[in-house]
């Protein structure tokens, strides 16, 4: 019964969707937005990834507002999970002697290549998520190959918060110097280059440092028995 | 020069400090939350005469919109954040001592988000990041109802975080579908150039946004989550879910319906809809024997009134669904504050454990039943006020079937009535015990309530205190040329 | 290039009825990142390499990761 | 050839999006709801990036000089969906973690007999 309900309705909404889709056609040029965009980003950020100046700089309240999102999941998993107030254990069963010098091998690569993602952010694809996520991944396996390791706590919330507030107070001093939360202050430079356009690589490394220890936590939260 | 990014930056950046102050002062993250919504207030305060004049338009990163993320502090924004953030500050004073159990840090930072996403939402000009900060309220809010640890806290979270999930995927494929026929997010140019496609492929859109929102809005099929999450939180965080989060709900989604859209022709379904909300909500709280779950229900039953008066689409019924929107903040909060303590010493949610509190807790059991006159409608109270305002607004238009619903929306009140009677009832005129000990709730806790106390009956005497606002908030609503023209310039 | 778009979006479709089939839970996360997975792949040819990576370092690797933490902290078959 | 030329990635996304809400709706198990609304998320991002596409177009990035700047895709949903994926990202570790703890509690995910609650 319920199934069959369920299905009418899966029916109707796909209905209701391709309805509205035959107005979008696949494959057309039809927005305004973007065309500005990719015309004047270059010029006016600096940055040579338009999808990078567009989530750092002309939407970079959205970047801010999901940042946060994920704040409030890592201090969520952790209010949930260590509610009950037990001491915590983990089963320290050692891995075996390949698994633990990979593991130890690979972690500093990983995170290397990490931060050159969302250093180079502004000039090739990726950015501090992706980067972040790749390092919170290179703990995943530091977890999971060395387990007698813990990951400091305070370190990686000292982090979180930093990243947080450098991104706030970088916000604020735009409003400061230029009138406008989030204004591009620095000098642009030449597009391309390392160190150009502005603002936009400082807050994609506060990004990176950011993401990369709150999905850490959200791992260390999950992975610790209470 | 105030600005009102500083209402949502300012919080944020306090929010991720607080584990850099917890560093040096362990106790220093409850005293964040007042210190930020004071802040608020003051601000929203200094905008307020300014924005009666003209909407504060200020672009976050310099370009003109439709370009970059707006912010528009209009009357309505401005008096949402003032709701808020006054609502905040009291209920985190109330927290000061009713939080002692769990990781009281987390709560707090999880508190002052939700506040602050809900201040994102009122504020923002632009249709995705009106989801982004949807997200932070909503996310934030099942962490909060989870904070209780108890079977019957996760269980609602999870029931909450599902259906909230589910609604935002809407959202999000509606907020996909307009970019695809506008090409672009900003609400005013996407209100711009409704017109110019087939009104067919805008209704899907809007569907979606509306089931989406709705679902935050506790409008009639998709507020099965509320009872729950609303009676399992803890009962601050009750206070401003029902004093706060549903009304921003349903202020995107009169947003949405009134700016974005323009659209005349589904507010009669949505008057249909908030009254059956209405009847609905009035009904099952009639039938509770717990508490909270009856002021959860009588949320649901307020929230239906507040969503027909906006229906009507006049400006008295906008202005009156404005009234009674404020009206049910403070006194939902209050009610949930008051009864926070009550059921704290009563150790039960039962109505019927609370026999004699009013011989045990005089003061919170004033302020209890105040909120409840107040929600009733009573004069002198500032429910009293805005119900007539919605009754009056009804017969104004003349039309027959907003006549009948408005009887409809009458019975739900005396069926209100009946319910808060009862609880007043129990709570004087039971109980055997002839002198039962006193034991008040903390100061912390009645400061807090005189103060909605005392602006429940200022506001309930002197309507014309915010009327005013009212009716500029009640126009930019419904002007929704004047809207764009003032963003697009 | 349109076979082998085809080809994906059915194996991805596939992949996720078997994510809804499989009582097995590990095995439907399986299925749940392959969808991910093809899904980023998907944005590749989409012209999007900046989502095309986070989708597979978030949506693929750590979601799976954390699904199967929480498996093994729960129960694994589906009742 | 023309239909799939022009619908595929429409077809993918809401082919996502209908099992999704179809997990959703009809499955009892917790995991399996979560997993549920993951691939929702996922068909969801799919149609925003397919909607900013254009036929034979380029990526929005100037890594040399002499780009045909034209054939640019629309970086604006490629920004919409990189928010989407960390929010949708989030919302499943909540949802685990309360699924961790109600398995603690009743000892069971099937949403079924998780019912201390009533209408």
């Amino acid at each position: 019964m319920r199934r069959i309900i369920s299905i009418l309705l899966l029916v109707i909404v796909a209905l209701g969707i391709s309805l509205s889709l035959a107005k979008i056609p696949f494959g057309t040029p039809k927005t305004k937005v973007g065309r500005y965009y990719i015309n004047k980003g270059i010029k006016e950020t600096g940055a040579a990834n338009i999808v990078t100046s567009v989530v750092v700089n002309y939407r970079g309240f959205d970047t801010l507002g999901e940042v946060t999102v994920l704040f409030i999941a890592a201090i969520g998993l952790g209010a949930v999970l260590t509610a009950s107030g037990r001491e915590k254990m983990r089963k320290t069963e050692p891995a075996s002697m390949v698994l633990y010098t990979g593991c130890r091998l690979l972690f500093p690569l990983i995170i290397i290549f990490g931060t050159y993602i969302f250093i180079h952010g502004h000039l090739t694809p990726g950015g501090g998520f992706q980067g972040g996520a790749i390092i919170a991944s290179g703990f995943l396996l530091i977890y999971l190959g060395c387990r007698e390791r813990r990951i400091s706590r305070l370190a990686s919330n000292l982090a979180e918060s930093l990243g947080g507030l450098l991104f706030v107070v970088i916000g604020l001093f735009g409003l400061v110097s230029g009138g406008y939360f989030l204004s591009n202050f620095l000098p642009k430079g030449t597009a391309n280059e390392l160190f150009s356009a502005g603002i936009i690589p400082i807050i994609y490394i506060a990004i990176g440092f950011k993401v990369g220890s709150e999905l850490t936590g959200i791992i260390d939260n999950l992975i610790e028995e209470s | 020069m105030v600005n009102p990014v500083l209402l949502i930056a300012v919080p944020l950046g306090l929010a991720f400090a607080i584990p850099l102050f917890a560093l040096f002062w362990k106790a220093a993250a409850k005293y964040v939350p007042p210190v930020a919504f004071a802040f608020n207030l003051v601000i929203s305060l200094l905008l307020l005469p300014k924005v009666l004049e003209n909407p504060v338009i200020v672009s976050i990163g310099g370009w003109q919109p439709p370009f970059c993320i707006n912010l528009v502090a209009g009357p309505v924004g401005v008096l949402f954040s003032i709701i808020i953030a006054l609502v905040g500050l009291l209920v985190s004073i109330y927290a000061l001592d009713y939080i002692k159990e769990g990781a009281a840090e987390k709560y707090h930072m999880l508190y002052l988000l939700l506040l602050t996403g809900a201040t994102g939402v009122v504020l923002t000009g632009d249709i995705f990041n009106l989801f982004v900060f949807f997200e932070i309220l909503c996310i934030s809010s099942y962490a909060l109802v989870a904070y209780t640890a108890n079977k019957a806290g996760f269980e609602s979270a999870i029931k909450y975080l599902i259906q909230g999930a589910v609604g935002s995927s809407l959202l999000l494929i509606g907020v996909g579908l307009l970019y695809g026929l506008f090409g672009t997010l900003n609400m005013a140019d996407i209100a711009q150039n409704i017109k110019s496609v087939s009104p067919i492929s805008v209704f899907v859109p809007m569907v979606l946004l509306i089931t989406g929102l709705g679902v935050e809005a506790a409008i009639f099929p998709l507020n099965a989550w509320l009872p729950d999450a609303h009676s399992s939180a803890p009962s601050s965080i009750s206070a401003v879910l029902s004093g706060i989060a549903i009304e921003v709900g349903l202020y995107a989604v009169v947003r949405v319906v009134f700016t974005i859209f323009g659209a005349s022709s589904i507010l009669l379904f949505l008057a249909l809809l908030g009254i059956l909300t209405l009847l609905v909500g009035e009904m099952c709280a009639f039938s509770q024997n717990n508490i909270k779950r009856m002021l959860a229900y009588s949320s649901i039953g307020q929230i239906g009134l507040i969503l027909f008066a906006l229906a009507i689409a006049t400006s008295y019924g906008v202005t009156g669904g404005l009234f009674q929107l404020v009206s049910h903040a403070l006194s939902k909060a209050l009610l949930f504050l008051a009864a926070g303590y009550m059921i704290y010493r009563a150790g039960s949610m039962e109505i019927s454990a609370l026999e004699g509190m009013g011989k045990k807790m005089p003061l919170t059991c004033l302020a209890f039943t105040i909120g409840a006159f107040s929600l009733v409608g009573l004069p002198p109270f500032i429910g009293f006020p805005s119900k007539f305002l919605v009754v009056r607004a009804a017969l104004a238009t003349k039309e027959t079937f907003l006549f009948v619903l408005i009887g409809l929306a009458l019975l739900g009140t005396v069926i209100e009535a009946a319910y808060f009677f009862r609880v007043v009832q129990v709570l004087y005129f039971k109980g055997e015990k002839p002198n039962p000990e006193r034991k008040e709730a903390p100061i912390t806790a009645l400061v807090p309530m005189f103060i909605f106390v005392v602006l429940i009956v200022i506001v309930g005497i002197y309507p014309k205190l915010v009327t005013d606002v009212l009716n500029s908030a009640a126009s930019e609503l419904l002007n929704r040329l004047d809207y764009i023209r003032s963003v697009l310039g | 290039m349109i076979f082998i778009v085809s080809f994906l979006v059915v194996l991805m479709l596939v992949g996720a009825f078997a994510a809804s089939i499989f009582k097995d839970l590990i095995s439907a996360v399986i299925a749940a990142a392959l969808v991910s997975l093809i899904a980023s792949i998907l944005f590749y040819f989409l012209q999007a390499p900046d989502v095309a990576m986070a989708e597979a370092s978030i949506g693929a690797a750590l979601t799976a990761a954390i699904f199967i933490i929480a498996i093994t902290r729960t129960k694994r078959h589906e009742e | 050839m023309g239909f799939l030329n022009s619908y595929i990635y429409y077809i993918g996304a809401f082919g996502l999006i209908l099992v999704g809400l179809y997990i959703i709706l009809v499955k009892h198990n917790l995991i399996k709801v979560i997993i549920g609304l993951g691939i929702l998320d996922t068909g969801v991002n799919l149609f925003l990036i397919s909607v900013g596409y254009i036929t034979k177009g380029t990526a929005p990035i100037f890594s040399r000089p002499g780009i045909d700047s034209e054939r640019m895709v629309d970086p604006v949903p490629q920004a919409l969906v990189l928010t989407a994926i960390v929010i949708g990202v989030a919302v499943l570790a909540l949802a685990l973690s309360l699924a961790i703890r109600l398995y603690q509690h009743y000892g069971t995910l099937n949403l079924r007999k998780i019912r201390e609650q009533k209408w």
